[in-house]
């Protein structure tokens, strides 16, 4: 127990938000401009990753070491697509707001990553794990993004106001130019943390 | 409006106004991790611009001449579309760097790195979306790839200042690219007045 | 040649089964999307013609002027057995993707009402287009498609002219009265043609 | 059930003909290289996202085998495949010393 625990815990540690950032970064500036596209976004990034390392792992000693990467892929895809299909099914006007951003979870690089570090070396179980790690760690990243995000430029977290209506929401917040602001704040807040940390040991 | 307007209106339009990589965040992860250097960001954009124009073709045929009279459209795009690319793009590097040492040099190593490259895949989805027909698919290609170029370059030229000027230890690195993105990306906003 | 064999069969394998897999779910989700687009098309035709109308699709395809813009389906919206108006879902190109809109036009050319059904306009800004909470007559309340109500189709549908653009998307804007426009021209010249009657 | 058909053939064809294609290339157009370098490539994740700053994981390897690159060059990987790296080399060191 301990051990998958260390699994989960490996994906929300302070050091994987960097990770995510440096590579998960198409979708988590273009879906955080409100929460409730970031959660759907999760969903389904979660769903890709977590069922593609479990598929991943009970094939791993059938797959030829050649052809991996394209049948990896393929295996990404049709977890996308199914994704694609249930959030078109039943959030259908979230999912016209992102769609290309859910497409595109079959190109993201931390599934990819994750397949190929991860779950073509380990049992199914650890895969499971190092999936739902992974998943709590990106998915918390681009919630607390689109939050900070949605609540300065729109005076409102998931479409509830938070701030009263007196406060003139700062637009350029949702803009696309202030995502590429705020995860620059944060990569640097981020990166000092942890060059700190280092020097204390 | 004539045939020939609208291809040059989608052209500025995937070009500036919807520039790929400032207001469509697509293609970062090269964007931020190439470009700090000057001749990997001319050779990605290159091999961007060959792949991006490839792909639309190739996947423009395989959209109109297979899934769309099949029906299969709507859940064998991502799957179909993704592996022709990938495989394509890796059939071309193999060939290259057997025949072509040189160009393999120059151009050939971006392209394992373009397969998996939203930038390429997600043109080929907004021209399906778009319902654009082959030729106006190949401008939209051409257009968001010399996009992607233009931001490279951009970019890369700012980090090569950057490299010499004396930043607080907060910006360094990353950081001062993400930012500097934005006010780039605030400056291509100001494209959106252009088309009518 | 023993090993190009093996990569053919595992890479076709892996593909058949994905194949298959897709074709069952997307089987199973297909009705749901359909349900669910029934319900939003039943939905926004009550909208765009306010009261208590029938509709009936027609199975016609009307031609549109400006290449760029589409016309889909036509709805006939009938009062008892006389038709008095006509919803047509036109498609017009945006600022990402095209902005589909479902637009009512009554049988003497006014505009009855105006709905986005897809679009992906730039949040805070062309999004606004369809945000029920962004007015841009706040005194009156009234929101960007609000404006085209009663609208005539023979004006001439200009941003910052004869309509209230939305602040910072010029492209929506235009992009939307221009839909609204020729959707409107098309339906009243079908009708005056004797169309519908 | 004709749905089922076609997509099963058109996606199992597309995967057996890339599957022979890639096969064959890979056959015919074999380039020699650097062995520690193919090594650490082999270990690399291939997500060919370019986080680390080199264009690909290919060139990543490279560097790495060149010494131009530290182990934990890869960015996806983290520890678990800088540690790979790490013994690939050290394997591959043992190695030449021997022969």
């Amino acid at each position: 127990m301990k051990k998958y625990l260390k699994i989960i815990w490996n994906g929300i540690s302070p050091s994987n938000p960097v990770l995510i950032l440096a590579i998960g970064l198409c979708s988590v500036i273009a879906v955080t401009n409100s929460v409730k596209n970031a959660l759907l976004m999760s969903f389904a990034f979660s769903f890709v990753l977590i069922a593609s390392e479990i598929i991943i792992s009970a094939l791993r000693k059938a797959i030829p070491n050649e052809i991996r990467v394209p049948i990896f892929v393929v295996v990404i895809a049709t977890f996308t697509t199914i994704a694609a299909l249930l959030a078109r099914a039943y959030f259908s006007s979230i999912y016209e707001a992102i769609k290309l951003y859910i497409l595109l979870v079959v190109v993201n690089c931390i599934i990819i990553g994750r397949a190929e570090a991860f779950a073509y070396k380990n049992p199914v179980i650890d895969s499971l794990f190092d999936g739902i790690g992974m998943s709590i760690g990106y998915s918390w990243v681009i919630l607390a993004i689109a939050a900070v995000r949605e609540l300065f430029g729109n005076g409102t977290i998931a479409g509830l106001q938070v701030f009263p209506s007196a406060y003139k929401p700062a637009l350029v917040m949702i803009l696309p130019p202030a995502g590429f602001l705020v995860i620059g704040v944060l990569v640097g807040w981020l990166e000092t943390t942890l060059k700190k940390k280092e020097a204390k040991k | 409006m004539s045939y020939l307007a609208n291809l040059a209106k989608i052209f500025v339009a995937s070009a500036f106004v919807n520039n790929i990589v400032l207001l469509q965040f697509l293609g970062l992860c090269s964007y931020i991790g190439l470009t700090d250097n000057m001749d990997a960001s001319i050779g990605m954009g290159y091999a961007v611009t060959f792949v991006t124009v490839v792909a639309a073709a190739v996947t423009w045929i395989i959209d109109h001449w297979i899934l769309i009279p099949y029906h299969l459209q709507p859940f064998l795009q991502i799957v179909s579309f993704i592996l022709v690319i990938g495989s394509l793009v890796g059939l071309v590097e193999i060939y290259i760097k057997k025949m072509s040492p040189n160009l393999y040099k120059s151009m050939g190593i971006y392209l394992p790195l373009i397969a998996t490259n939203c930038l390429i895949l997600g043109v080929t989805f907004i021209n399906s979306m778009h319902n654009f027909d082959f030729v106006e698919s190949i401008v939209e290609a051409t257009g968001s790839a010399l996009g992607y170029f233009m931001a490279m370059l951009i970019l890369a030229g700012i980090r090569e200042r950057l490299r010499n000027s004396e930043l607080p230890d907060f910006f360094k690195g990353k950081a001062i690219a993400f930012m500097v993105s934005g006010i780039v990306a605030l400056a291509f906003m100001g494209f959106q007045g252009m088309i009518k | 040649m023993n090993k190009i064999m093996k990569l053919t069969l595992v890479l076709g394998l892996i593909g058949a089964i994905s194949g298959g897999t897709l074709a069952g779910v997307y089987k199973f989700t297909a009705p749901v999307i359909k349900a669910q687009d029934a319900k939003e098309l039943q939905a926004g035709l009550s909208e765009v013609f306010p009261g208590n109308y029938e509709f009936k699709k027609l199975e016609i395809k009307l031609k549109s002027p400006d290449p760029a813009i589409q016309i889909g389906d036509v709805y006939a919206v009938k009062s008892g057995k006389n038709v008095i108006g006509a919803i047509l879902k036109v498609s017009s190109p945006g600022d990402q993707a095209p902005i589909v809109m479902l637009v009512g036009v009554k049988k003497d050319g006014r505009i009855s009402g105006v709905k986005i059904l897809q679009s992906l306009e730039t949040p805070g800004l062309g999004a606004n287009a369809s945000n029920p909470h962004y007015y841009v007559n706040k005194e009156k309340k009234i929101t960007f498609l609000d404006q085209f109500k009663n609208k005539k189709v023979t004006d001439p549908f200009v941003p910052k002219k004869d309509v209230i653009a939305i602040t910072g998307a010029t492209i929506t804007s235009t992009a939307v009265s221009k839909g609204v426009k020729i959707a409107g021209e098309v339906a009243y010249s079908y009708f005056k043609k004797g169309g519908g009657s | 059930m004709k749905t089922f058909v076609i997509s099963i053939l058109t996606v199992g064809g597309f995967g057996a003909l890339f599957g022979a294609l890639l096969g064959y290339f890979a056959e015919k157009y074999k380039v020699e290289e650097n062995p520690l370098a193919k090594a650490i490539y082999d270990v690399l994740p291939h997500g060919e996202c370019g986080a680390c700053g080199f264009p690909g994981c290919h060139p990543c390897a490279e560097a790495i085998a060149e010494g131009r690159a530290p182990v934990d060059a890869c960015v996806v990987g983290g520890a678990a495949t800088a540690a790979k790296v790490k013994k690939v080399i050290e394997e591959f060191k043992k190695e030449k010393v021997k022969s």
